[in-house]
């Protein structure tokens, strides 16, 4: 049993690097979508104390959006441009709808309020494009197709391209992201708003703006997140339950942290993948779907304060 | 809290005095659940469409079935049993001739209910495979055949391919399947099969939640060296499968769904390269059948149809014109028997227990080559009949192999034993009271 | 007007400690209990006792479960759906094995294996706070949820992985199975919710409530009032799993009838149970039956009630417009009154009391 | 640990023997003893950050000292549970008002009386028999805080609806009900208007005297603290500058220097 646990599962990865390499990839792979949906959260998040709930959806509908408006006829990259500003349209009704009303409300009204927004979102969506799921216009965006195949380390290592491509976008939109952040007015004002709600106001910077900002910049990820997914499986509103895995890296990297997301998002994606592929079939697989948690929470207990956060002292 | 109550005792009220049209002519109402929302959405429209249109077909070119208007009523389910059992409670006071679940969990729900609202269920090759059993499960009809007889047709297939049952031995099979009591349903017929034959079986659960997330499956796939997989998958679960299958140079021809995992779309998401996926299937594709004529001329021209014309002929649309051929059969067939139009619940069960689809009857109703006989027993309510691989071709699922008979002999006792095991768990499990019918 | 509390004195302090001070609110429950156990059986269709009145009072008897942690101890749970899902299948097991007990006991026993998991899970809450905590407590979730697929002597070996729900017989009385009648099972359900009800409202205003809302409001001081905070957060998990795990098991046994369990207790139940506490009021009981009420009932009569007086709506198209109505329910809710329907009834109540003077 | 012995009055209540906390790098409390005679009333003083609240933490166990020891009773402790603090009779209140916001002030005194409830569990749920008798018991005596405080009229309002006078008034009430043989309060009288301020120094004298409670206390407000207190110690940057009676420490160089700042 114990040789099972703690002996055997290594000496796999040794008799097959090739497979230990693929299952690392893939959890690198699922890790930065992963770490995409977090993102979109932690933006929100720090700006405006939103836990957003509707972040998942958010994937679905911006994928459906663009697939949607594409079978309409429209061709893809207007279809891309326009389902920008479907999102951007989304945040500006979110602010004026939902956070304007209840600002100053517990964080965990707010919560609620994203779960209403959920149900409109998901119900729009049918309502206008169907609920059957739709394949992503992955060429006509000009994404790359196809696997590529390295004979290496005695087997062979699987690559698809699309992979390759979501990594590569994902990594030059955070990096986007960051230079928004740093060398931008807004990017400026933004930070402010996440340390200091009140101070931000008193020097002048309209939250209303910030919010408007974030839950775009949060759709635009969305959207991202939405195609690379969807190229990966298909556009459909069984991905929004995938977004639940964005919760245990948040916990991980701490709910307001880029770079926290980010490492979260890969560790819990080669983490699962390694203990559902080595661990898994010790009790009949299928625990990707915990261990996730699992992980998180056992960090979690180590460091109460997730993976950047300050130590917490408590004050009375 | 009164208000609420009162508000909503005002509603049910409402509800429940159906407002069925006033009789000016026999009728003849059944309920279709079915799931146009959801997660699962993507294969619910087109088995909801297909179910409608054949009815709403039968309505429009002969006025019903045998001189008995249908009255077709949809609703949705979300493939969520909580709504199905609400479906359930709400269609129940109208009189179903019968209910059509279109879920398993909805169907185990159903199950011991219907028996006492001595309502008939059709769960068209999904739901209990025990419920096979007439002799404990009067009301329950789960024809053409279980999930049993599809993994033991999988397992035939393979044997045929690889050049005979003895090759099996030393083989891999690996069974793909949802981690939910539908994915599991095939596990005890392989595990015994594997005995048999001396094939190595492996277990890959996809919980529900990754579905489209299936990287570390078709990893232990690769490690694992399966020489064939069988899906039982569902919904979003299938084109990811076969999208991963692709990606990991897996034959695609050695992965075989499980009928539901027969969606046009779910071939669709592989592209050029899904060609020769595989699937069970118990009815054919394309619209080449007078039947499906029927419903392009009767139903689409006169614009009464949700779906899309060129979907008439896709493998869910043609499922759910076969589940509705089922139905009207056994209604039609309770009409011979009872003699009356308007028949209700009680006689159509009858009517299943009598169906006999000759492939006399099959031409008549215009599927000659549609589908195959499907003859229901008394004692047998599935009938365990025969079922064919298809293949993708590219843009259509084609017949792949001939109609292929299950391994009965090994299927029968294993449900035999298994609707015993439910009685005996099911204290006070009503014993059958129902007559037979004299073979006709 | 009528709603006045004046010329009621309290000459005991035990008089003014009780739950309902006043004679009208007395009067009122005594008017709901009367409708509860007389009317609605007697007049309300069998749709209407099995979908709506049935479901109500389990989700009701869930939300007073999660109330306890979250909306009196301040610790949000996302697990409710499995600890609901612990009852359902303790309650199953132990009347396999003991057919014999009366199924009510069972029901009610089933509680305690939810409470001693829900404890369990419920260790993490010392040291994690506010979201962290409620992302900890899905891992609860996520993993009984395998639990219930993956291990098969919960279902008895079923083949079909569901379990099912035997007739069980009190005093001749079919209770649970096909053969009871809605209108039996909601007389069982109608009894354990009230008198779970008035148990927890007896906890809750007793030292044992206020030590959970001293936690929630000022953990830090509670502390130094002496509150062990393991001891009382832990006991305030238990707590709300017993109320959820008997809500699992009324739902299994009184409500489906059996089915895929596992199914049945997955995440999104916990999500709407959280839902109902937040619309129907954070710390407050009565605020669960709104809340339940709202999310259960609202769907129904917009998919049973609408076509019934006549709105022709196709089943996909109310479903879509079902889920439009409700999110923006729960929008406008939440703007109308953050702290829940329970509060827009007290400031109703509070009205009334001047009615008709505004002040 | 020693079981508490006895004090009588004038001996030390609670010693506190070179203690010293840290924060990471950062340190809040350097090498402090001092003592706290039973019966008295002891300010501890010192400009912002001095380190008197660590100070009152320390005491009540929220807080674990890396060196020192604190004597309370006669028992020697390292670090204790705040738990146990408050079991042993240590009651506080606090810089920012820590009350319980959602609960009336009834019920938060309530609270106070936690430790003095006994009642089974299974009595707490039919809420009756011997539960209700201990509600009731430890209502009257929490009626005779509130008449005490003269907060008769604010019993049943949710204390988050208070001005902030009223709530440290609910505060000092809260931690009066525990019975503290030891109450320790972190500036009562912060934020008070006068006349507020003279009702507090009212009470804090009547605990004393009607309760014989000894009474820890920090405050700003020099005037308060040369009125009320038996001994001063004196705090700045986490280290003690001086100990004494008021007029002693009034005349300290150092304490003068602290507070006035000097030209270094």
């Amino acid at each position: 049993m114990l040789y099972n646990i703690f002996i055997d599962p290594f000496m796999q990865m040794g008799a097959a690097p090739d497979l230990l390499v693929q299952t690392i990839w893939e959890g690198l792979v699922a890790g930065v979508l992963y770490a995409l949906i977090a993102l979109g959260f932690v933006l929100i998040f720090k700006a405006s104390g939103v836990f957003n709930f509707a972040q998942g959806i958010m994937v679905v509908f911006a994928g459906l959006t663009l697939v949607g408006l594409h079978q309409k006829g429209v061709p893809a990259w207007l279809a891309l441009f326009l389902t920008i500003g479907v999102m951007g349209i989304l945040a500006m009704a979110v602010e004026r709808v939902v956070l304007r009303p209840l600002v100053n409300q517990p964080d965990i009204i707010l919560f609620m309020a994203t779960f209403g927004l959920t149900f409109i979102i998901i119900g729009l969506g049918e309502f206008i494009f169907g609920g059957e799921p739709k394949q992503m216009i992955a060429d006509e965006l000009g994404l790359p197709q196809g696997t590529m195949r390295f004979d290496i380390l005695g087997g062979k290592v699987i690559i698809q391209k699309i992979d390759v491509a979501a990594a590569v976008i994902a990594s030059l939109m955070i990096a986007a992201l960051a230079l928004f952040f740093q060398y931008t007015r807004i990017g400026r004002a933004l930070r402010a708003v996440a340390d200091s709600h009140k101070a931000a106001l008193s020097v002048g910077i309209s939250l209303n703006q910030i919010w408007v900002i974030v839950w775009f910049a949060a759709g635009i990820v969305a959207l991202i997140t939405g195609i690379m997914w969807g190229a990966r499986s298909d556009v459909s509103f069984g991905l929004q339950i995938i977004a639940l895995k964005a919760l245990p890296v948040l916990i991980l990297g701490g709910f307001t942290s880029v770079p926290g997301a980010i490492v979260g998002g890969l560790i819990i994606g080669v983490g699962e993948k390694l203990a559902e592929f080595y661990w898994g079939p010790l009790v009949g697989g299928g625990i990707e779907n915990w261990v996730a948690y699992v992980i998180a929470l056992a960090f979690l207990m180590v460091r109460p304060q997730g993976l950047f956060g300050d130590k917490i002292i408590e004050r009375v | 809290m009164k208000k609420t109550l009162m508000l909503a005792a005002f509603a049910a009220a409402f509800a429940g005095a159906a407002p069925l049209p006033v009789a000016a002519q026999d009728t003849v109402y059944v309920p279709l659940l079915t799931y146009r929302t959801g997660p699962f959405a993507g294969s619910g429209v087109h088995i909801a469409n297909g179910m409608r249109d054949y009815l709403e077909m039968l309505n429009q070119r002969d006025g019903g079935i045998g001189g008995a208007r249908i009255i077709i009523e949809e609703c949705e389910t979300g493939y969520d049993t909580k709504k199905g059992v609400e479906c359930y409670e709400s269609v129940k006071s109208k009189n179903p001739v019968v209910v059509n679940p279109y879920s398993t969990g909805i169907t185990l729900q159903i199950i011991p209910k219907a028996a006492v609202d001595k309502i008939p269920v059709l769960s068209m090759a999904y739901g209990l495979s025990a419920s096979a059993d007439g002799e404990n499960f009067p009301w329950i009809f789960n024809p053409p055949a279980t999930y049993w007889d599809g993994a033991s047709v999988f397992v035939k297939h393979v044997a045929q391919v690889e050049g005979g049952l003895d090759k099996l031995k030393g083989k891999t099979l690996g069974l793909l399947h949802l981690d939910a009591p539908f994915g599991k349903e095939p596990i005890p017929v392989l595990e015994a099969m594997a005995k048999q034959y001396g094939f190595n079986l492996k277990l890959y659960p996809v919980p529900a939640a990754q579905m489209q997330n299936q990287g570390s499956q078709w990893l232990a796939i690769r490690r694992d060296r399966v020489d064939w997989i069988y899906n039982q998958g569902w919904g979003a679960m299938n084109p990811t499968a076969v999208k991963e299958a692709i990606k990991n140079g897996f034959p695609i021809d050695k992965l075989v769904g499980v009928w539901w995992a027969g969606g046009d779309d779910d071939a669709r998401a592989g592209e050029a390269q899904a060609k020769g996926y595989k699937t069970l299937n118990f009815h054919n594709t394309g619209a080449n059948f007078p039947v499906m004529q029927d419903i392009l001329k009767h139903v689409f021209d006169k614009n009464l149809s949700q779906a899309k014309r060129e979907q008439v002929g896709e493998n869910l649309y043609n499922r759910g014109v076969y589940n509705s051929m089922l139905i009207a059969e056994a209604v039609r067939t309770a009409q011979r028997i009872t003699g009356k139009k308007a028949v209700v619940g009680e006689d159509v069960r009858r009517g299943f227990e009598a169906l006999n689809l000759t492939e006399a009857r099959l031409k008549e109703i215009g599927m000659e080559g549609f589908a195959n006989p499907v003859r229901i027993t008394c004692a047998d309510h599935n009938g365990h009949n025969k079922v064919f691989v298809s293949q993708w071709d590219g843009t259509k699922y084609v017949k792949a192999s001939d109609w292929m008979d299950p391994i009965k002999e090994l299927v029968r006792p294993l449900i035999e034993a298994e609707a015993k095991d439910f009685v005996t768990k099911n204290t006070g499990w009503p014993k059958r009271t129902e007559a037979c019918e004299k073979a006709a | 007007m009528f709603y006045r509390e004046a010329g009621q004195y309290k000459k005991t302090y035990s008089a003014d400690m009780a739950v309902f001070p006043l004679l009208q609110d007395r009067v009122g429950i005594a008017v709901i209990l009367l409708v509860a156990a007389v009317i609605i059986p007697f007049f309300g269709s069998n749709f209407f006792i099995s979908t709506v009145m049935i479901p109500f009072l389990v989700f009701a008897l869930a939300a007073m479960g999660l109330n306890i942690v979250t909306g009196y101890t301040g610790l949000i749970s996302l697990g409710t759906g499995a600890f609901m899902g612990v009852g359902a299948y303790a309650c199953y097991k132990l009347t396999t094995y003991f057919p014999g007990v009366p199924i009510i006991i069972w029901i009610i026993a089933s509680g305690f294996f939810s409470a001693a998991v829900g404890a369990i899970f419920g260790l993490p809450s010392l040291r994690i706070k506010g979201f962290y905590l409620a992302v900890a407590t899905l891992a609860a979730q996520f993993f009984l949820e395998w639990c219930f697929v993956r291990i098969p002597w919960l279902f008895n070996y079923n083949a079909s992985g569901a379990i099912e729900v035997p007739t069980r017989w009190i005093f001749g009385i079919p209770i649970t199975g096909p053969n009871a009648t809605p209108m039996t099972r909601y007389y069982v359900i109608l009894g354990i919710v009230v008198l779970m009800t008035w148990v927890a409202s007896n906890i809750l205003h007793g030292r044992i409530g206020r030590s959970f809302m001293a936690v929630r409001d000022m953990d830090i001081a509670a502390e130094l009032m002496g509150i062990r905070l393991l001891r009382t957060k832990l006991l305030a998990f238990a707590l709300s799993s017993f109320y959820c795990g008997v809500a699992g098991a009324t739902m299994m046994f009184l409500w489906y009838g059996g089915g895929e369990a596992s199914d049945a207790f997955n995440i999104n139940q916990s999500f709407i149970i959280l839902f109902m506490v937040i619309i129907g009021g954070l710390g407050s009981l009565i605020g669960c039956f709104f809340g339940a009420a709202l999310l259960h009932v609202i769907p129904i009569i917009l998919k049973f009630g609408l076509p019934a007086i006549g709105v022709p709506l196709a089943g996909a198209t109310a479903e879509h417009l079902n889920h439009l109505l409700v999110g923006g329910l729960i929008i406008f809710f939440l703007i109308v009154e953050p702290h829940g329907l329970a509060r827009l009834w007290q400031i109703t109540k509070q009205k009334l009391r001047t009615w008709p003077f505004p002040y | 640990m020693v079981p508490a012995q006895h004090i009588a009055p004038g001996d030390a209540l609670l010693k506190v023997e070179n203690v010293s906390l840290r924060f990471g790098g950062v340190k809040a409390i350097t090498d402090v003893s001092f003592d706290i005679k039973k019966g008295e009333i002891r300010a501890i003083i010192g400009p912002n950050g001095a380190g008197k609240t660590s100070m009152l933490n320390v005491i009540n166990g929220f807080y674990h000292p890396q060196e020192g020891l604190i004597t309370y009773k006669g028992a020697t402790r390292a670090k204790m549970k705040p738990y146990v603090a408050a079991s042993q009779g240590i009651a506080r209140t606090f810089q920012n008002v820590a009350l319980f916001k959602g609960m009336s002030t009834l019920d938060n005194i309530m609270v106070g009386r936690t430790l003095k409830m006994k009642s089974s569990f299974f009595w707490q749920v039919f809420r009756h028999g011997p539960a209700m008798q201990e509600e009731i018991v430890h209502r009257r005596m929490v009626e005779e805080i509130i008449d005490f405080l003269e907060i008769e009229h604010i019993r049943k309002v949710p204390v988050g609806k208070l001005p902030y006078g009223l709530q440290k008034r609910v505060e000092l009430g809260r931690a009066l009900a525990m019975e503290p043989e030891l109450l320790l309060l972190d500036e009562p009288m912060a934020g008070m208007n006068l006349e507020e301020k003279e009702d507090m120094c009212r009470f804090i004298l009547d605990v004393k005297e009607q309760y014989g409670t000894t009474i820890a206390l920090i405050e700003h407000d020099m005037g308060v603290v040369m009125d009320l207190s038996d001994r001063v110690v004196v705090l700045e940057y986490g280290r003690k500058i001086a100990d004494g009676t008021p007029d002693e420490v009034k005349a300290d160089q150092a304490v003068i220097d602290a507070y006035l700042g000097v030209a270094h």
